[in-house]
């Protein structure tokens, strides 16, 4: 079946080219280009990764308007972090306080967003296995920018306690753009807080502009993540 | 009446007037919730961040055509209904639009902000939005009648369709209030009110993680941004036909400011004490509930 | 007289009616059927029968003038005349259907020729 | 003149003839026998034509130089004329037809043939009783003689159980004979019927066993197994003969038993008929084999006659006319069906779609069964009008319930048997080639129109076959040879050019009904011009349709309405029938059709009180007793074509498996038909009460009920044209109940919904359609995400699910709006209940249609489809602009409506000053509020592009979801039981219970048939038992009685 897939991709434009990437990286079957016989006879191949996902990379996203809005915007930015509600790792408990009586960040303007989508905020809470990392990436991806990475623990910064475990990356910074870390193993949250307010005051100045910088250092990001995870099956940039 | 073009800055300062207090009071309601929780909750003034920061998302996606225009659909729904209806009772100047149709102009026009979302919500393609329109759209089959049952009651009893001579009719004194004259009916409308505004026990629509948040799943940036307005807007112009209907209209924007607070209040009320049903749960709940008020309702106009 | 004579033609029209619809041979039922006809006649016969006249047959005997006072009726028996002409040949086209029944099937079982029902 | 008794000595002579000549001389046997038989048909043609046209009069032929009663005399009348020439062409035909049989059996065949029919003539003629017995014999013997022409084996037996029955038949008629003759002293049959008080009292048995002799020559159900048998074995040919011409011949012999017998004895024929006609009709539902299908429709079809000659006291002078009309339409008929029989190799009736290769005998097949069931132009539809009348004047109620039962069950099993024609697997054996075979098949269905024309002219009515629309309908059966192109613009041409001839006459509500019509009608064929090819067929039905609808809105009386009504049945029956599966839904669609039009029939019968021309406008004073249900009967008829709940289970099949074009067309204008009805009757008969009850709140529930069921069913559906079949259901659920409503408001807006429902649905139907057509599936979840593949589609299908749902600004909004202000002055508030629950359910199944196809995830195998043909998207883009103008200007269409409503029901009427319109209770201002919208749209619309214009365009599965992807699309695409959560809640409401109950209904009538029906064992004797039986039986019940 393969191979009657090569020799009618090898029909195609630049389909022995295509193959020799398609072959480079393990894709799952789901991904394969494949025949599909439409309603009216006519045989097509249909590509998912070609097809199914937007291949256009991310670019730089310039303030587009005068200082003075920016600085509004900024503003507006620092006091409205909607943080994605996707815990990564063991972290993710010291975040739930946050939104207890007792810390109630909601009084800071910080929500939580079920959907990247609509969320400004990736909080990394802790270690990150291979395989969360590629749904961090991709959830990271999907957000919108300007969008912020907040690395929560020692674990984030270079591996932690599980420095030389074979499954977890140990700087989160060489796959995702890092704005500030939180140190603790854990932090508490009113570390958690003050990583925050911390935020905040980067935004205010302008300086938190990751998206950006991973826009521009997209292909070394990429190649960064690529190294690690093995089976890579989606797009380079997940819209 | 005709169209005059003075109505059109009239028409926009009611809009500016009900957007920001609709803001507010938004975000009132959610400090009220947050304090049964005993908590703080969000500033008052958290909307209008939100809404600056979300214009000032820099970068957005489009799934296409539709969903670029649900969110425009949803606003104009919003918008739309807020001005076909007098805000203000006896005040030619917040008359609005209302000279373009009736009570029924407004009941229909209700649906069509969400109709326009759920075909945007549609286009994303995101199997959860539809399955949150699936949901809404059921619940609202059912969740609406006791309302309509009521509209049709008072129309009945004031032989008008007209929303200025509904409210004129409850002039003078507390007790000619629908509530009181007519009370089967506001209590059939007030539970399916309940229905209408998203929040517990009806929300199911939204469920947040589970479908994350329902159609919206895939909007964000600007498109949230519009949405969130038609968020500050619609309720109230919802609420503003309850409350011309049934509480005697509002003849001064203070009267206005208390009544809606009261009636957004009293579904937020409901929302914190009661837990959340599912699909059918609700749809069976209006039907054993609210129905048989409603039904009681026209049958002793 | 003819009352005698038509009870026997009804005795015999009802012996050939039970004769044809309890025997299930072929060749007995067109028998009975015969029996049957017979008796037919002989009720055809005897209704135009009146005591005490004679034959309508317009010989020196009976003078054409006093015929309708001495004479039966004519006419029944005329129509007697027919009918037997009438039934012997349906007699002959029953027996000759009897034989070309035989020949397909070899039996004159007419409880045997039901390919054709409902 | 030539005497008529050449007509007997002329076959008699042939028959001699044959016997002097030499065996081999087949040939020269074969042409004496058709000259014999030429002659005696021309003889008869002869006469008929002289006495019809008055030339000559009635002619007693006496024999043997005496008067009767001492010689047997003969009579030609017209009646004897026309059954003389019937038979004897039947005859000639059949020796046509039987060329290479006659000429393997020889001479001797040929002999017996002349024989029958002689003997069959002299029947028809003889004026002498004992006369008539000897021709009876005579045919039978000769019968004995032809079975045997049959190459099947089994011919034989049922040949001798033939002649077991009938030698009990001949000694029961000897019997009688001599002992009625006893009775008058006379044979001749006129004598007697003088004599006919004192045979009466003294020979009441006599005449008894004369009378159920030849009842039981007529092969009345239930005595009549060896008949049933012979139909199924003899040859086709014969069998012909036998139904058509031997049939005739028995039933004059009747009829000139019951000069005698009187109106006493006329009730039991009639009795005997009925049963006869319902008995067998129930029994032929179970047959599989052809031929024995049409030995129970002949059995059933002469009981009718029986029955028709049964009530010639109450017919009256039109005696003739009925009885004539509904025994030639048989006769012609089922000879004509026996001979096509002959032409197909296989005797399962599923075997008759051999006949799809040839459409020439596909429509004489059509033609035959329209002439057996009664339909127009055909003289049984003429006839069962009169007698319907008749037997309704004289307040006949349950024969008439019966005649209709069993008409019904008939149409169903003969229409099963064309939709196996059409639909079923070819048979592998073609058929025969035969052309002579064929010619004769052609004759019949000369006769068969010929019949229709000269019925036509008899009646007091208009000829159906001089209505322009309906000859413009059958012309293009003659323009079948022309590429569909061509005939589509002509048909278009047609029905747009009648609509601008008949435009000055119509009042504004035929005005509204014709503009939908025709203009709407040609509109949609517009998008005929998609399909290439001849397309055979089509066109002839769908303007026969047409040619209905156009004759239905401007008929003015009972008769021309109930004509169009059955032409608009039948030519949307065939165009249902064209769809792929439609087959079963068609035949449903039939049955409820017709059992609907019976019930109008009996209504407009039971209004008339036996005055056959009826105008419309005097439903208004049918007086108390009658007229509620008369009200009803017409009701529930014109309901099964709206499809109220309860008898709507034919809809949605028949609308979901009809063709692209052809479904728009039975949904959009087709059901209208059946509002243009309810108006008329509310406009003449207004408000009626039975026992009490306000029919109209009656219908008003049933209104309701329909609206809230269609929609919950439309909401469960997967299939994309079933959902919007169902939506069809309570969109005419709206309508009723508006109409049901009895004031000015309710009836706007009716009509609002009928403009509306013609719009959104035609245009809804052809971009489902269109979709169907490009991705090969009708289930809404093998779709999703065409909105960029075929956007134009998606467009219309947008407009139509805001218009239909009611959303302002379109036009939907106008009739929610005159349905709120109608209620307001509606006596009953109950049945709002069920509006309004039904409101927002149309919003589940509007959401679902356009979600499912057009957003949600594109499937691999649509990622190259094309957008509709273009003759599919052209009329939705004028559908749109429609929709548009409509919801901008509703005033166009409906302001002179509602004037003219006024002079029914002058309270409440709107006012349409200036942009507003303004009613007692509420105001709408259709201009404005389109502004409005679109400004705030615009505006915001705009404000949108300035801050998000930098939007990235992504692909189907950039997507959130959960931080995974999407698998595949199939499974990422939520469509399947898209309601599931409501469902739970409301399933039930949906559950299939009429569906059941109907199918309840049927299954009891086959299951009673397939078990009844096993009484005729096979057995020679048993049957001759069941004659003796009968004969018991109906003696003890006249007795009894």
């Amino acid at each position: 079946m393969k191979d009657e897939l090569d020799k009618r991709l090898d029909n195609q434009p630049d389909g022995p080219e295509r193959r020799g990437s398609l072959k480079d990286i393990p894709v799952r079957e789901e991904l394969l280009p494949r025949w599909v016989k439409g309603p009216e006879g006519q045989e097509y191949v249909v590509e998912p990764l070609q097809d199914y996902f937007c291949q256009a990379g991310p670019t730089v996203q310039t303030p587009a308007y005068t200082r003075i809005i920016e600085d509004l915007f900024n503003w507006a930015r620092a006091e409205s972090l909607w943080i994605l509600g996707f815990g990564t790792g063991c972290g993710a408990i010291e975040m739930r306080p946050l939104m207890t009586p007792r810390f109630d960040a909601y009084r800071y303007g910080i929500q939580w967003r079920p959907t990247p989508r609509q969320a400004n905020l990736f909080v990394i809470s802790g270690y990150l296995s291979v395989k969360t990392l590629k749904r961090a990436i991709r959830s990271y991806e999907q957000m919108q920018n300007p969008k912020y990475v907040v690395g929560l623990g020692s674990c984030t910064i270079n591996g932690g306690m599980y420095w030389d475990s074979y499954n977890t990356i140990k700087r989160l910074d060489d796959y995702l753009p890092v704005d500030l870390y939180i140190t603790g193993c854990m932090p508490r949250p009113e570390a958690l807080l003050q990583g925050f307010d911390d935020l905040k005051k980067l935004i205010r100045a302008g300086k938190a502009e990751g998206a950006n910088h991973y826009a521009e250092h997209f292909d070394w990001y990429k190649a960064n993540q690529k190294r690690v995870i093995k089976d890579w099956d989606m797009p380079d940039y997940s819209w | 009446m005709q169209f005059e073009w003075i109505m059109v800055p009239y028409s926009l300062l009611t809009l500016f007037i009900v957007v920001n207090y609709g803001l507010l009071l938004t975000a009132l309601m959610q400090k009220i919730g947050a304090r049964v929780g005993r908590r703080h909750g969000i500033p008052i003034w958290q909307n209008y961040v939100d809404l600056i920061k979300n214009y000032g998302i820099r970068s957005s996606i489009t799934h296409g055509v539709m969903f670029y225009l649900g969110p425009v659909f949803r606003l104009t729904g919003g918008v739309g209904l807020l001005l076909f209806v007098p805000t203000l009772y006896g005040s030619e100047m917040f008359s609005n639009l209302s000279f373009a149709g009736d009570l029924i102009l407004a009941l229909y026009f209700i649906f069509f902000g969400s109709l326009g979302m759920a075909l945007g919500a549609g286009e994303s393609g995101h199997p959860h939005s539809a399955i949150g329109v699936s949901r809404g759209l059921s619940q609202v089959t059912t969740a609406e009648l006791p309302f309509a049952l009521a509209v049709f009651a008072i129309a009945l009893q004031y032989q008008t369709l007209s929303v200025t001579e509904i409210v004129a009719a409850q002039q003078g004194s507390v007790w000619n209030w629908t509530l009181f004259t007519n009370p089967l009916a506001v209590a059939a409308a007030m539970l399916s009110f309940l229905g209408s505004m998203m929040r517990p026990p009806f929300d199911v629509v939204l469920a947040p993680q589970e479908i994350p948040i329902g159609p919206p799943t895939e909007y964000h940036s600007s498109y949230l941004a519009l949405m969130q307005t038609n968020r500050v807007i619609f309720p109230i112009a919802k609420i503003v036909v309850y409350m011309n209907l049934f509480f005697g209209g509002a003849a001064t924007w203070p009267v206005f400011f208390l009544k809606v607070f009261l009636i957004y209040f009293f579904s937020l009320f409901v929302g914190v004490v009661f837990p959340r049903f599912r699909v059918e749960q609700s749809v069976r709940w209006f039907l054993v509930w609210a129905l048989p008020l409603g039904i009681a309702a026209i049958l002793v106009v | 007289m003819d009352l005698i004579a038509m009870a026997t033609g009804f005795l015999l029209i009802l012996i050939g009616l039970f004769g044809a619809l309890t025997n299930r041979n072929i060749l007995r039922m067109i028998v009975a059927f015969a029996v049957a006809n017979t008796g037919v006649n002989l009720v055809l016969v005897s209704v135009g029968y009146m005591t005490g006249r004679t034959a309508p047959i317009l010989d020196s005997a009976v003078p054409v003038a006093e015929a309708t006072a001495r004479v039966i009726d004519p006419v029944p028996q005329a129509l007697v005349l027919t009918a037997i002409v009438i039934g012997v040949g349906v007699t002959a086209l029953m027996l000759a259907y009897a034989y070309r029944l035989f020949k397909t099937r070899g039996t004159l079982d007419i409880s045997r020729y039901t390919d054709l029902k409902w | 003149m030539v005497s008529p008794i050449f007509i007997i000595a002329g076959s008699l002579g042939g028959a001699f003839l044959l016997g002097l000549l030499r065996d081999p001389w087949r040939g020269a046997s074969y042409v004496i026998s058709l000259l014999v038989l030429t002659f005696t048909t021309w003889l008869a043609g002869s006469w008929l034509w002289a006495l019809s046209s008055g030339a000559v009069t009635p002619v007693e032929i006496l024999t043997a130089g005496t008067q009767p009663p001492f010689a047997v005399n003969l009579r030609l009348g017209i009646a004897e004329a026309a059954m003389v020439l019937l038979i004897n062409l039947t005859g000639l035909l059949s020796a046509l037809y039987l060329k290479d049989t006659l000429f393997k059996q020889g001479r001797r065949a040929m002999a017996v043939l002349l024989i029958f029919s002689m003997a069959l003539s002299g029947i028809v003629m003889t004026r002498d009783l004992f006369n008539l017995f000897v021709f009876f014999e005579l045919t039978v013997i000769s019968t004995g003689g032809l079975i045997l022409l049959s190459r099947d084996p089994r011919a034989l037996a049922a040949g001798f159980k033939y002649l077991v029955a009938s030698q009990v038949v001949s000694i029961l008629m000897l019997v009688g004979i001599i002992f009625a003759y006893h009775a008058t002293g006379s044979l001749n049959l006129d004598d007697m019927a003088a004599a006919s008080a004192a045979l009466l009292r003294g020979g009441a048995l006599a005449f008894f066993l004369v009378f159920i002799a030849v009842v039981a020559e007529l092969k009345v159900f239930p005595a009549n197994g060896w008949a049933l048998d012979i139909y199924e074995s003899a040859h086709p040919a014969f069998s012909a003969l036998v139904s058509a011409a031997a049939g005739s011949a028995s039933l004059v012999a009747i009829d000139k038993l019951l000069q005698i017998g009187g109106p006493a004895w006329m009730d039991v024929a009639s009795i005997i008929g009925i049963v006869s006609f319902v008995g067998a009709n129930l029994f032929a539902l179970a047959q599989r084999v052809d031929r024995r299908l049409l030995g129970y429709s002949s059995v059933a079809q002469i009981g009718l006659i029986l029955f028709v000659v049964g009530q010639q006291d109450i017919l009256g002078e039109r005696y003739l006319f009925v009885a004539g009309g509904v025994l030639l339409a048989h006769a012609v008929g089922k000879a004509g069906l026996f001979w096509l029989s002959g032409l197909v190799a296989g005797r399962d009736l599923t075997a008759w779609s051999a006949l799809r290769g040839n459409p020439l005998l596909l429509f004489a097949f059509a033609s035959f069964l329209a002439l057996l069931i009664g339909l127009p132009p055909f003289p049984g539809f003429y006839a069962k009008w009169e007698l319907v009348h008749a037997i309704a004047a004289h307040d006949h109620l349950l024969e008439l319930a019966l005649l209709l039962f069993g008409a019904l069950v008939e149409a169903g099993y003969l229409y099963r048997w064309f939709g196996y024609a059409i639909k079923r697997e070819i048979d592998h054996e073609p058929i025969a080639p035969s052309l002579y075979k064929r010619a004769v098949v052609c004759v019949a269905v000369l006769a068969g129109w010929l019949l229709a024309y000269v019925w036509g002219e008899l009646s007091p009515h208009d000829n159906l076959l001089h209505a322009v629309p309906v000859l413009f309908a059958l012309a293009f059966l003659a323009l079948e040879w022309l590429p569909a192109r061509v005939k589509n613009a002509l048909a278009i041409a047609g029905l747009l050019g009648w609509f601008a001839f008949s435009y000055p006459a119509y009042d504004p509500l035929q005005l509204i009904f014709a503009l939908i019509v025709l203009a709407g009608g040609a509109l949609i064929l517009l998008a005929s011009f998609h399909s290439d090819g001849r397309r055979l067929g089509f066109y002839p039905s769908a303007m026969l349709m047409y040619a209905g609808l156009a004759m239905l809105i401007v008929a003015e009386d009972s008769f021309n309405f109930f004509a169009a009504w059955e032409s608009l049945t039948i030519g949307s029956y065939f165009l249902i029938l064209r769809g792929r599966q439609s087959e079963p839904h068609a035949l449903s669609y039939l049955v409820f059709s017709l059992g609907g039009a019976f019930l109008i029939l009996a209504g407009f019968a039971l209004a008339a009180q036996g005055n056959v021309q009826f105008l419309l406008v005097s439903l208004a004073e049918v007086a108390e007793p009658l007229a509620p249900w008369v009200f009803a009967l017409l009701a529930v008829g014109f309901m099964t074509k709206t499809a109220a709940i309860g008898l709507h289970i034919w809809l949605p099949g028949a609308h979901a498996e009809a063709e692209t074009d052809v479904s728009p067309m039975v949904s959009g204008i087709l059901l209208k038909a059946g509002l243009f009805g309810l108006f008329m009757l509310l406009m003449t008969m207004g408000r009626q009460e039975l026992y009490g009850v306000d029919l109209a709140h009656v219908m008003m529930w049933i209104g309701a009920l329909s609206a809230l069921l269609g929609n919950l069913m439309a909401a469960f559906q997967e299939d994309a044209k079933r959902l919007l079949a169902y939506s069809s259901i309570g969109q005419m659920g709206y309508a009723l109940f508006g109409l049901a409503m009895m004031n000015h408001l309710g009836w706007l807006m009716a009509l609002m919904f009928v403009i509306n429902h013609y719009i959104y649905k035609s245009m809804l139907f052809l971009s489902v359609g269109g979709v169907a057509k490009r991705t090969g599936t009708r289930a809404m979840y093998q779709m999703g995400g065409l909105i960029t593949l075929m956007p134009l589609s998606f467009i219309a299908v947008l407009i139509g699910i805001i218009a239909m749902s009611g959303v302002p600004p379109l036009s939907g909004f106008g009739g929610r709006w005159i349905f709120y202000n109608a209620i307001m002055t509606s006596e009953y508030r109950l049945p709002m209940i069920l509006i309004f629950v039904s409101g927002p359910i149309a919003f589940l199944y509007l959401f679902r249609l356009i979600h499912s196809i057009f957003l949600g995830q594109l499937k691999d195998e649509h990622r190259r489809v094309k957008e509709a043909p273009f003759w599919l998207v052209l009329p939705q883009m004028i559908y749109v602009v429609c929709l548009l103008v409509f919801a901008l200007a509703p005033g166009l269409a409906l302001r002179r409506v509602d004037a003219y409503i006024s002079n029914f029901l002058p309270q409440g009427a709107l006012s349409w000053e200036g942009l507003t319109i303004t009613s007692e209770f509420g105001y709408w201002s259709p201009v404005s509020i389109m502004l409005i919208v679109g400004v705030i749209f615009v505006v915001i619309f705009a404000w949108l592009l300035f801050v998000n214009r930098r939007a990235q365009k992504v692909k189907q599965f950039n997507i959130v979801f959960a931080a995974e992807r999407p698998y595949r699309p199939e499974t990422t695409h939520y469509a399947w039981n898209f309601y599931a959560p409501y469902k739970k809640a409301l399933g039930f409401l949906a559950w299939p219970v009429f569906e059941r109950f109907w199918a309840a209904v049927t299954d009891l009538l086959h299951t009673l048939a397939e078990l009844l029906r096993r009484i005729y064992t096979g057995n020679g004797q048993v049957y001759a038992i069941h004659l003796l039986a009968f004969v018991v039986v109906v003696y003890l019940l006249k007795e009894g009685l």
